[in-house]
């Protein structure tokens, strides 16, 4: 009786070490030090359609605390419902980077990225932006219509207006500009255009040219690129 | 074990007492089918939904919209049995926007009503089901799973066969399909019954030898990229041996062309000479069409015509000079102009692409001279690859369904479809792995590899995607049909000198032609004579921040006379005479009265210039010989509603009162600055 | 087992009456499935969905009925009646057994063709064996502009849609 | 309180009405037993009295009875599923659909109909080679023997039958290759064929013609010879016994 | 059994009497009692009873049966695409492996309908009265037919590729073999037992083997184009 206690419990013992030599890293994988830091580098807060891929990766740098690159420590990226990765995880680089492909989920709105080492102590939140359909649409007559003077970016097809005028607009990501209109007043700007709502007289009315449905498509895509998020401050969720 | 024994005899130990027990285990299993059924997944929805609901603020309004049971929604003209809104109760709830707990977020705003078309018409997936996985996931019986989020467009396109404004992957989809020359190898109908028509040029090839060498034509096949980036030629991944065969044939095949040879003088590679032809080659605005990469290997230029990176280790000089003076002789259908130019002009164009060489694409490639097996099998690879689909070979047909039919490639069952290693059973998954990877499919399959990225990929699936079984079978009324293109063709001598110009590739006409330069369909009752025929002459663009430019055609007098009468009688528009505001009912005063209207109530200068000095705006056309190159018939009624005149553009309707139009139409019709010859 | 199947008719007194509770048991048990299959055969036999039309009806635009006019829509199965003051509908439904009733043009009553029952405009009851006048259904106006009419859903006051 | 139910049901088993329809009462007395049997039109298909030894599971394995029993069970569950059924394409398939998807216990009712259609014929093969191995088929049975032959064709039948009624491509293709094989009988085979699916292809008359046979045609049949195939196990002396030697009968 | 005290002439007596034969002895026919008539029960409750437990049972495994496994359903008819393959249901699956080997004619319409014949036939040919082993009389011309028979339809099976029946036939031919080597007098056992079965047992039986190998070879080792597959490595 007591043999077979003392070989049950070495059975168990040794069961548990062979458990804890699956779960530890695999060899090769750096350590994370203490105090390391993950940083974005690129491919934050972009912009896309619902279920596309995001056009740039996004990248993220991995530093100890000193600021010097950590290579080849496994990094995982995790999101909401539906948001797809490639690689999902995998070691940084040579420099400390590590670099991914992101799809974008099925429903529209913000979505978080979530990049982490793998015993999740180190961890970096990257927002993005999926479009839905209405918002698309926005984004299909801003391109039309607005970004010519409200995108300070010049491209070789389309060069930017926005120097020219004065006052100059706003570019339609700068929420703390547009997240004090209400959808009532952004709509009405819109629709009649800068003077009759003692704004810029440069802004002309929209309201003959689009639709009502345009416009609120319109509203929808600013509101969605706005940064920081607009948040619908009319609507108090309270619970009972 | 004698317990169960005893335990055995008390209830099955004869036959009263097995039927007693038979009877009781009977009626409990029997009872278990109802009690299953009233625990089934969607009550179960139900029941979280009202939980979830409870704990809002307006808990009283949303349960007043919940109902109970099962739901459908019906559409026996659609084909359609919906029953999603058993589970998905908050989809019309606009207070639900931040809930993204499924199956209860509230449905994102789309044009059509959910009642209207139910859900499966766009998110695909059974509709009959009342549970999740029979509902979202393929089946045995079901075998068409919901419709990722990438792809929704396709379902727009079911209905909505010509381009949409919300759908822009689907619009860019169908647009690949007609210019990456999908349409040339597959038949793809639409649920109209209108066929794709392939908007790609590829040459023909029956001449090949008087264009360019076999050494050329080897490192083309082997892989068309590394010649031209931007080239659509997709790369078949033939061997070494392959491409050398087939260039064989090409050159055996190839006949005279039927030009007129003419003695080249050598090419000069005096940095003068080039620098001359570069300026003009960039005067004659050659780049709105044809691209080159810049030193920072970036392509500039129009996609238009052909990349002409490395143009000169392609052509041959005589083929080049010829093709410049007259390009019509050699391809009668091809899209570029004929610029009449002069002799010197033609040699100092031919003489600067000449140098455009790369050294590189041809260093290493020897080839001996041809063999007739070598031929014979190039000709074989030819019939097998299907080049004649895309190319005319002299006796090789153009062959018939090489391709599968692609008409209702959206709704092909997995049954038929062979998945390669590694690719989840999908059908969007197919279809992006075959047209981004085809060989991985089978080592022996013809269909060569295209040069896509991975969202024109997706594009392409979006599109294909649309083309279901149930798009045909939907009721007509449903259908908003293709745009066909119109086969007008002006006529007489304008109508000669229109097609000879190639004004169809840039410029539409009554609904044919390109949009890459303005609609001129009413052109007539737009313009002044005389501007016209200055412009004719010298065209300089009225749009500064535009790269892409109209080129100048070194028209004759009288051609431009023939243009201008052309245009200015039959590019009218019929709403309203082009003669009907009299100049001189357009006074100084009202004119004065327009300047203050042009600069403060409608702040024109915003995006329009009048002094190149003093106004910046940018966008729209200069303004400062709008008195000269409009009528101000067209100027009044184009400030009235520009979007009636030319709609989808850019200038937005002002609602713009009768006085106001014509104060401003006075002032336009005073801006009368005289254009240096030139233009800029 | 065997045992028992040898000696059937002579069973102690105690065996026999065991033997009654089970058969009682099993006669019980079967009943009460009998029961119950009775309860399951009915919720089996109420259809949980319907293949039915919308008992909302779009009426279309107001302007396509003439002023002062009884339009009858056989396929709903509705009235929509076009008043000085406004629009309402009208159930054609007959209060008596069912019948679709018709509008006599030239004398301005709805008639049923099967036993004879009168309604005026208003569906008020004429003459005839109908217990009752025909029912006001509600009606509204959609975001469309366009007359919407609720079947199922018939009002006590007379409501006029104006437009 | 149990002494009064007892009560009001011997009053009922009493009741003049009662008893008009229930000639014999459930007594205690083998003389009721066999008025029970004698009296009942379904219980008068058998014998008063049965061999002892053929009540042994080994004896018959209880296959006749089972197999009925599944008919039964088929009759139930199939009457009930009519109620859901059109037989028209392709609604026949929607409404396989509404059985599984929204009918209450609908997926339960077609599944118990389903396997229960396979037991029968699993049943009614093992039923005829256990008759056939105990040699029951002897005179004075054969003609009953003969009915279970063609039983077993109708059997077999309607579960053919049944099977195209979901009309999805399980049923299209095996009714299909089916139909054709009717088509290899030398000279009449195409108009077989042609009578059977009433068309050249199998499409909705043969659906049509198959919900017929399904339904009424087949079971109508299947009923009749079974009360036959019944009826001559009495007449033809109860259920076989091989015969056993005289000293083992005396036991 | 026959306790005289138990028999009385009312109406409510629970009579026991088991029937009694009375055999008349003509100058033809002479008494012996082969066998006692034997012990009978009422078939209300007695075989009722049981019966009603079997079905029970079966009931209850079907419903059980339903509960937990859904009843195939496929896409719907598609008469433009044939499922690869398609399966018959599996009652049917001996005779679609048949098709496989012969022409329909024969095996869609000539097999089963001389099956069904033979079936029906059976009784009123008077194989099996006597029930007499196969060999037991006319010993030498039996054999003969027997060992031409066996080969015979060995060379049948095998021309026509048929390979998957050819096991079963060789086993029936073994045990023929055993049976026809066990001598009369063998003590009780296996080998008796196959001696004392009769020809109809045989063709039976060989009958019986075929149509369950034919049928779980259709049913389990047939896939795609009708080729062999293994149901394990689905």
């Amino acid at each position: 009786m007591k043999e077979r206690a003392i070989l049950l419990v070495l059975l168990l013992g040794m069961s548990a070490c062979a458990k804890r030599a699956v779960d530890a890293p695999a060899s090769g994988a750096a350590a994370v030090p203490s105090g390391a830091v993950l940083t974005e580098v690129s491919g934050g807060k972009q912009v896309t359609r619902i279920g596309a891929l995001l056009d740039q990766p996004v990248v993220v740098q991995l530093n100890d605390a000193q600021g010097t690159a950590i290579p080849g420590a496994v990094l995982s990226l995790s999101g909401a419902q539906g948001v797809k990765f490639d690689p999902a995880s995998g070691p940084t680089d040579a420099t400390g980077q590590f670099t991914t492909l992101v799809s974008a989920p099925g429903t529209s709105g913000r979505f978080q990225l979530l990049a982490s080492t793998t015993d999740g102590k180190v961890q970096l939140k990257v927002e993005q932006v999926a479009l839905g359909y209405e918002q698309l649409l926005g984004r299909q007559l801003s391109n039309q219509y607005c970004v010519r003077c409200h995108d300070p970016e010049s491209t070789p097809e389309r060069v930017s207006n926005m120097d020219n005028l004065d006052p100059k607009p706003h570019a339609f990501t700068e929420g703390d500009t547009y997240n004090k209109f209400s959808d009532a007043d952004l709509t009405a700007i819109i629709g009649h255009g800068g003077p009759a709502l003692n704004k810029a007289s440069s802004m002309p009315p929209f309201g003959f040219t689009l639709s009502p449905s345009e416009i609120q498509a319109l509203t929808s895509y600013i509101r969605a690129i706005s940064d920081p998020p607009y948040s619908d401050t009319t609507r108090v969720y309270a619970s009972k | 074990m004698n317990g169960l024994r005893s335990l055995w005899n008390k209830f099955f130990g004869n036959s009263s007492r097995a039927f007693g027990s038979m009877s009781v285990i009977l009626l409990l299993s029997l009872a278990i089918a109802p009690a299953k059924d009233f625990f089934s997944e969607w009550r179960h929805a139900q029941k979280n939904y009202v939980k979830l609901i409870r704990t809002r603020a307006d808990a009283v309004t949303l349960e007043r919209h919940v109902e109970p049971g099962l739901q459908q929604i019906w559409h026996p003209e659609l084909g359609v049995v919906d029953r999603c809104t058993t589970c998905h109760l908050g989809l019309k709830e606009a207070s639900l926007s931040n809930v993204t707990q499924q199956p209860f977020a509230k449905h994102p705003p789309i044009p059509h009503s959910l009642t209207q078309f139910g859900c499966v018409i766009c998110h695909r997936g059974q509709g009959t089901a009342t549970t999740e996985r029979e509902a979202h996931h393929s089946t045995d019986s079901w075998e068409e799973p919901l419709l990722p989020a990438n792809y929704i467009e396709a379902s727009c396109g079911q209905c909505h066969l010509s381009p949409l404004r919300g759908t822009p992957t689907l619009n860019e989809g169908r647009r690949l399909l007609a210019s990456e020359g999908c349409a040339r190898c597959h038949n793809i109908k639409l649920a109209d019954g209108s066929v794709v028509v392939p908007t790609d040029d590829p040459p023909e090839l029956n001449h090949i030898a008087d264009k360019t060498t076999r050494e050329w034509i080897f490192a083309w096949v082997k892989n068309p990229q590394a010649y031209a980036a931007s080239s659509t030629m997709p790369n078949f991944g033939f061997s070494d041996d392959d491409a050398r065969d087939i260039s064989a044939f090409l050159v055996a095949q190839s006949t005279k062309g039927p030009y007129p040879a003419r003695t080249v003088k050598a090419a000069s590679s005096d940095p003068n000479t080039v620098q001359q032809g570069a300026s003009l080659y960039g005067q004659s605005f050659c780049a709105s069409c044809h691209a080159t990469q810049n030193a920072a290997g970036n392509l500039v230029g129009g996609d238009f015509g052909p990349e002409l990176t490395r143009v000169g280790s392609k052509l041959k000089p005589e083929w080049l000079e010829s093709w410049i003076r007259d390009p019509a002789t050699y391809d009668p259908e091809t899209r570029m102009p004929h610029f009449r130019l002069d002799d010197k002009q033609v040699g100092l164009i031919s003489n600067y692409l000449q140098s455009k060489t790369d050294s590189d694409l041809l260093a290493n490639v020897h080839l001996e001279p041809a063999t007739q097996k070598q031929a014979e099998h190039g000709r074989a690879l030819v019939l097998e690859y299907g080049c004649a689909s895309c190319h005319q070979i002299n006796g090789v047909k153009k062959p018939e369904n090489f391709a599968p039919d692609l008409s209702r490639i959206g709704s092909k069952p997995f049954a038929q479809l062979a998945f390669p290693a590694g690719v989840e059973h999908t059908l969007p998954n197919y279809l992006t792995s075959k047209i981004s990877k085809p060989r991985a499919f089978g080592a022996g399959l013809k269909m060569p590899k295209f040069a896509l990225t991975t969202p024109q990929v997706d594009a392409l699936a979006t599109a294909l995607l649309s083309l279901t079984s149930r798009a045909n079978a939907l009721p007509a009324s449903l259908r908003i049909a293709t745009q066909h293109e119109s086969h007008y063709q002006p006529a007489g001598k304008a109508g000669q000198l229109i097609s000879d110009l190639r004004c169809f590739s840039c410029h539409a006409f009554n609904g044919r032609g390109g949009t890459m330069a303005p609609d001129l369909s009413w052109e007539g009752s737009s313009v002044q004579r005389e501007w016209l025929v200055d412009f004719l002459k010298n065209p300089n663009t009225l749009r500064p921040a535009l790269i892409r430019r109209m080129p100048k055609f070194n028209l004759t007098g009288a051609e431009i006379n023939t243009l201008t009468d052309y245009i200015l009688t039959v590019y009218q528009n019929p709403a309203f005479d082009r003669d009907e505001i009299a100049p001189s009912s357009l006074t100084p005063q009202l004119a004065e009265q327009g300047k203050q209207l042009y600069y403060s109530k409608y702040s024109c200068q915003s995006c329009h210039m009048i002094d190149a000095q003093k106004d910046k705006g940018y966008i729209g056309p200069v303004l400062s010989q709008a008195g000269l190159r409009l009528t101000p018939a067209w100027t009044y009624q184009w400030l009235r509603n520009p979007q009636a005149l030319r709609p989808g553009t850019i200038e937005p309707n002002q609602h713009m009162d009768d006085a106001d139009a014509k104060a401003l139409t006075a002032y336009l019709m005073t801006l009368k600055l005289r254009a240096k010859q030139g233009g800029n | 087992m065997s045992d028992e199947i040898k000696a059937p008719t002579t069973p102690d007194s105690g065996e026999l009456s065991r033997r009654r509770f089970f058969v009682k048991v099993g006669m019980t048990s079967i009943a009460v499935a009998a029961a119950g299959t009775g309860v399951f055969a009915y919720q089996f036999l109420s259809p949980n969905v319907l293949y039915e039309p919308s008992p909302v009806v779009n009426a279309g635009k107001p302007d396509r009925y003439p002023p002062d006019s009884v339009t009858l829509d056989p396929e709903t199965a509705i009235y929509v009646v076009r008043d000085p003051e406004g629009y309402f509908a009208l159930s054609a439904t007959c209060t008596h057994l069912g019948c679709l009733t018709a509008f006599k043009q030239e004398l301005g009553i709805i008639a049923c063709p099967c036993h004879g029952s009168k309604f005026n405009r208003d569906g008020v009851k004429i003459a005839g064996p109908a217990p009752k006048p025909l029912p006001w259904l509600r009606m509204w106006l959609n975001d469309d502009g366009e007359l919407m009419v609720d079947r199922s859903n018939s009002i006590a006051t007379k409501q006029l849609v104006r437009v | 309180m149990a002494n009064n139910i007892q009560h009001y049901i011997d009053e009922l088993h009493q009741h003049r009405i009662w008893r008009s329809v229930f000639r014999s009462g459930s007594g205690d007395s083998n003389l009721h037993r066999a008025q029970a049997v004698q009296s009942n039109v379904f219980l008068h298909l058998f014998a008063v009295k049965s061999r002892r030894r053929m009540l042994e599971f080994s004896a018959t394995w209880y296959l006749g009875a089972l197999t009925f029993g599944t008919f039964l069970v088929l009759v139930i569950t199939g009457i009930l599923l009519m109620l859901y059924y059109h037989p028209s394409v392709p609604q026949a398939y929607a409404d396989m659909k509404d059985l599984q998807f929204v009918v209450s216990s609908g997926v339960f009712l077609r599944n118990l109909h389903r396997w229960s259609a396979h037991a029968m014929v699993f049943l009614v093969f093992a039923h005829m080679f256990k008759v056939f191995y105990r040699g029951a088929y002897r005179p004075p049975r054969e003609f009953n023997w003969v009915i279970g032959v063609v039983l077993l064709l109708i059997t077999l039948l309607l579960s053919y039958t049944g099977y195209l009624l979901p009309w999805d491509q399980l049923a299209y293709w095996a009714v299909t290759v089916g139909s054709n094989i009717a088509s290899a009988v030398p000279l009449l085979g195409q108009k077989i064929r042609f009578m059977m699916l009433g068309g050249n292809s199998v499409n909705a008359n043969a659906l049509l013609r198959f919900y017929v046979l399904h339904c009424m045609v087949l079971p109508l049949t299947a009923i009749f010879l079974m009360a036959i195939h019944f009826w001559r196990i009495r007449k033809d002396g109860g259920l076989y016994a091989p015969d056993k030697p005289a000293k083992e009968g005396t036991k | 059994m026959s306790d005289p005290k138990d028999f009385s002439a009312s109406m409510e007596s629970d009579f026991r009497k088991t029937p009694v034969r009375v055999a008349f002895v003509t100058r033809r026919t002479s008494p012996a009692v082969k066998f006692r008539d034997e012990d009978y029960v009422m078939t209300f409750p007695e075989t009722l009873i049981r019966a009603a437990v079997a079905v029970q049972v079966l009931v209850v495994f079907l419903v059980w049966l339903a509960l937990l496994w859904n009843a195939p359903l496929e896409q719907l008819a598609d008469p433009m695409h044939t499922p690869n393959p398609a399966k018959a249901p599996w009652y049917f699956l001996g005779l679609q492996e048949l098709l496989h080997y012969f022409p329909p004619v024969v095996a869609g319409v000539l097999v089963p309908g001389l099956v069904v014949t033979a079936l029906v036939v059976i009784p009123y040919f008077n194989i099996n009265i006597e029930a007499d082993g196969i060999f037991s009389k006319d010993r030498r011309r039996r054999l003969a037919i027997c060992w031409s028979v066996i080969p015979a339809l060995l060379v049948f099976l095998i021309a026509f590729d048929v390979y998957v029946a050819v096991p079963a036939t060789l086993l029936i031919a073994a045990l023929l073999f055993v049976a026809q080597r066990t001598p009369a007098d063998a003590p009780k056992g296996f080998r008796s037992w196959l001696a004392s079965k009769p020809l109809s047992f045989w063709i039976m039986t060989w009958f019986l083997m075929e149509l369950m190998v034919l049928t779980g070879v259709g049913t389990f080792f047939r896939g795609p184009g009708w080729s062999w597959v293994l149901p394990w490595r689905g």
